[in-house]
């Protein structure tokens, strides 16, 4: 952890420190690229010129050292889930993940007989913000980015954690 | 004369802080937790096999070369290229010197084939790679 | 000067790739800038999509079947449909066709444009990706309007459709069409004839004939080296007999035929011939007709195996369906068209600079949903 | 007012069929000038007809469909000329039984013979016909004479070996490797059998009609039931 990480009893200074850092943590979170399957073009969709994703400030990015969010948009399957959760590792902290569409939340349509399918991304990675639908609308993926600022801002990095 | 030297000290202090406040600040207070995953080399999801230290080919090394010497060669012309006009006819001839024995380095170069690339063998070349096309025999 | 080879690496462009369509490792041994050889690993999207047809109705295989090609997922469902109606022996009644011929041709249409637009992103230029994306919205509008969704339809089940055409579905698609006809040749001067597109695709990763064939490549693939090769005249299915379109084939206007540029000049002819046919289609487009006249109202085919092969927009999409006379497949094996792409890219791929290389992969147009089922 | 918007539709495909293509492109109302067009396309095509007899198109579909099936008659009575004893004892008309044994050569032979010419291998389907018999099938296709024959191989699942045509057809290389990943039916001579999908590391042959899914990959539970989900 960070030198001054979560070691201040709760005060006003801190708390105004808190919401500066919070604030500045959420404002443009930039996305890695991580589309599988069918939830992946919707994705492209979302990012391309008439669900324009860049006029909040999220730009794709492919490579996990520049993104702060991960977006799992599509099935994750077995042989993938290994890769995941080494991508999760790998990319920079804070990071946040969103799991896209019903295939990376439960296994959606391929949950009874997939013997190759990875029931939901949250056995591997801690997801933040589930996105539902399949594929999911590029207007239900940016309320679902939206959604994941506000939680971004309501996070405490300094204060020590209670209990 | 020297006073002046004191804005240049003062642009280089100011650069050098400019860099110094995000640093500190980012090593204050920015979460890291170093784990060994994390510091692996990305290979875009798989485990990186071998090492990056390995034996390149030696055509590399040479362009690098070359590329130094006539890009030094670029630096000595600038200073001169600004006071050009004052210095008159003298300079223009010392500079055709300096440049003419680079032209000689760069045609000695060119002779000893350094600056040819490694060409390379595809399979079904056509139209202006046909003389790429790989024979049989190799 | 002897020349000294270093040794080789192995780099993954691995699963995890913008330029890869979706989750593709290809092994690469390279020394730093020739690519000696390419090992593509698939399976990263294996969803077991033959294991769940063993194990739902013949109704619930439909919406499987969009997901496997979730780019052309009209003409998936249109391939599957006409390989159970061989099967069972039905006839729909003329509207059904037609509405049918113009879903997959604006399919195809749709499917190209993201084929073209991500071509050109793997080569760097990313603005007219964005045109042809804002295109393919204005197509996506359309089939939300008939069948509610954007992307995965469910729209044609055996023996008829799910859904009627909607009130001002033909104007809304003949607008289409007006503002789309001029756009193709834009897009054709804004990245076909761009200096440095050509200079990067022309004459790089040609595919001879015998070589596609002999790897059964299919589809615009295929007919960019030459070989006049289309399901849906050479083997033809459904009414496409009635409509008159030609069959583009590369004939190396930019350099040899069956290079990149070629295959991006097929899809590109391949655009005007489907516009063409859905404008023939809606003229001749019957009014009356009942979109569920012939459905069954249980599936149960006789027992039999049946193989049969549409045109999906990247290639022959076959369908081998074997029924033991109950309600659900005894075996469902789809023939996917990119599968067999794929497999061609070490052949003509090797040798070839590392961008070259991902160039000739975006040229090829895979999906993986497709490649791994 | 309809009937006037069809004059002006036909009249301007006259004048487009003799050439000047700015009769319809001067109509002002959008969907008027695209029926416009649309007429173009039909009254050229209907010039284009006339001159092919369409009677000799209609009764060519009859004629394909019993050449289909003696066409299967055909060919196998050529391979068991060429190769008595590689045809296997029950016969349909739709598809051709083989023995394992000498199939390589049997393709090889078919690839190579002038009338038949198949040249490219359509699709290669695995079967598990239950009580421990797999079956190979192969849809075969040629270019040049257009016509398809599917060719089936059964084989016991206790020796699920069949001779590869990898060498014959370069795209059974992909194929069998992806029907030995499902079914587990081994292809002599491939150059390399190894699983295409799935994991290498992945136990049993998932398309079989007795599989069940392993506990757990590498740590992560993988039939559906995930605990708190009832």
């Amino acid at each position: 952890m960070g030198l001054l990480e979560n070691k201040f009893t709760d005060n006003i200074i801190v708390e105004k420190l808190d919401k500066l850092l919070s604030w500045s943590r959420s404002t443009s979170p930039w996305f890695f690229q991580f589309g599988t399957a069918c939830c992946a073009i919707e994705m492209m969709a979302a990012a391309a010129s008439r669900h324009d994703l860049m006029r909040i400030g999220i730009i794709p990015r492919s490579s996990p050292r520049q993104a702060d969010v991960m977006i799992v948009a599509g099935t994750v399957t077995m042989k993938m889930a290994l890769r995941v959760k080494k991508l999760y590792e790998q990319m920079a902290d804070p990071k946040y993940v969103v799991a896209m569409g019903s295939c990376a939340t439960s296994g959606g349509p391929y949950w009874q007989h997939g013997y190759h399918v990875l029931k939901g991304v949250d056995i591997v990675i801690p997801v933040d913000v589930y996105v539902p639908g399949c594929p999911p609308r590029p207007e239900a993926l940016i309320e679902g980015l939206l959604k994941l600022q506000e939680q971004i801002l309501e996070e405490r990095p300094l204060t020590r954690k209670t209990g | 004369m020297y006073r002046d030297f004191g804005t240049v000290l003062f642009a280089v202090m100011l650069g050098i802080v400019m860099v110094a406040i995000p640093l500190v600040i980012s090593w204050l207070i920015a979460p890291s937790n170093k784990t060994k995953d994390k510091l692996d080399t990305y290979e875009c999801g798989e485990e990186a096999e071998g090492s990056a230290w390995l034996q390149f080919n030696i055509r590399f090394y040479i362009i690098a070369l070359i590329f130094l010497i006539f890009d030094v060669e670029v630096v000595f012309l600038f200073p001169w290229a600004v006071v050009f006009k004052e210095m008159g006819l003298l300079a223009l001839i010392e500079m055709g010197i300096f440049l003419l024995i680079l032209i000689a380095g760069l045609a000695y170069v060119w002779v000893k084939s350094d600056l040819d690339w490694v060409k390379r063998k595809v399979k079904y070349g056509g139209g202006r790679y046909k003389s790429l096309t790989a024979t049989t025999e190799d | 000067m002897g020349v000294v080879h270093g040794q080789e690496m192995v780099l993954n462009i691995g699963p995890q790739h913008p330029a890869t369509h979706g989750v593709l490792r290809l092994q690469v041994k390279t020394d730093g800038e020739i690519i000696s050889e390419i090992t593509p690993y698939m399976g990263y999207l294996h969803r077991c999509f033959e294991k769940h047809c063993e194990n739902v109705t013949y109704e619930q295989v439909i919406p499987f079947t969009d997901r496997c090609d979730y780019l052309a997922s009209m003409t998936m469902n249109f391939g599957y449909v006409v390989a159970m109606e061989q099967l069972m022996e039905i006839k729909v009644n003329d509207r059904v066709e037609y509405i049918r011929v113009i879903m997959a041709e604006l399919q195809r249409i749709a499917s190209h444009l993201l084929g073209i637009g991500a071509f050109g992103l793997d080569l760097g230029a990313f603005t007219p990706f964005l045109h042809m994306l804002r295109d393919r919205e204005r197509i996506l509008d359309i089939f939300e309007m008939t069948c509610g969704a954007r992307l995965l339809y469910n729209y044609m089940w055996v023996g008829g459709l799910s859904h009627d055409l909607p009130t001002g579905f033909v104007e809304a698609t003949l607008n289409f069409l007006d503002y789309f006809e001029p756009k193709v040749d834009e897009f054709e001067n804004l990245l076909g004839h761009n200096k440095i597109f050509v200079e990067r695709t022309a004459d790089i990763g040609t595919m001879p004939a015998e070589v596609a064939i002999n790897y059964g490549v299919t589809g615009p693939n295929l007919r960019g080296s030459g070989v006049k090769w289309d399901l849906r005249k050479d083997d033809p299915y459904s009414i496409y007999d009635r409509f008159d379109f030609n069959v583009p084939v590369g004939k190396g206007i930019k350099g040899t035929v069956g290079d990149c540029w070629d295959r991006f000049y097929v899809r590109i002819e391949e655009i005007r011939e489907s516009v063409k046919i859905v404008r023939q289609a809606i003229d001749q487009l019957p009014k009356d007709g009942d979109v569920h006249q012939s459905m069954p109202k249980k599936i149960r085919p006789p027992k039999g195996s049946i193989y049969r092969r549409t045109e999906s927009p990247r290639g022959d999409l076959g369908y081998y369906i074997e029924s033991d006379g109950s309600d659900t497949p005894y075996r469902l094996k789809m023939r996917s068209p990119a599968f067999t792409a794929l497999s061609v890219l070490n052949e003509i791929g090797a040798g070839w600079l590392m961008s070259d290389v991902l160039g000739i992969l975006g040229s090829l147009d895979i999906v993986l949903g497709e490649i791994d089922r | 007012m309809s009937e006037d918007k069809e004059k002006i539709i036909s009249e301007a495909v006259e004048k487009a069929l003799q050439g000047d293509m700015d009769a319809i492109n001067n109509i002002e109302d959008r969907v008027t000038r695209s029926k416009a067009k649309a007429a173009l396309v039909k009254a050229k095509r209907a010039k284009v007809v006339n001159d092919k007899d369409s009677i000799k198109e209609d009764n060519t579909s009859e004629s394909k469909v019993e050449e289909k099936i003696n066409f299967n008659q055909t060919v196998c009575q050529k391979i068991s000329e060429k190769f008595p004893e590689s045809i296997d004892a029950e016969q349909n008309d739709d598809w051709i039984q083989l023995k394992p044994e000498n199939w390589l050569k049997v393709a090889k032979w078919l690839r190579s013979d002038e009338k038949l010419y198949f040249d490219s291998l359509q699709c290669n389907t695995g079967m598990d016909l239950g009580e421990g018999v797999l079956e190979s099938r192969y849809n075969l296709h040629s270019m040049k004479h257009l016509h398809k024959v599917e060719i089936r191989i059964k084989v016991s699942a206790e020796k699920p070996d069949i001779p590869s045509v990898e060498q014959v057809w370069r795209v059974a290389d992909w194929f069998e490797r992806e029907t030995y990943d499902m079914f587990g039916i081994n292809f002599i001579g491939h150059r390399d059998l190894r699983r295409i999908l799935l994991p290498d590391d992945w136990e049993g042959w998932p398309l079989r009609k007795d599989y069940e899914e392993q506990e757990t990959y590498h740590g992560i539970v993988v039939p559906k039931v995930k605990e708190g989900w009832e």
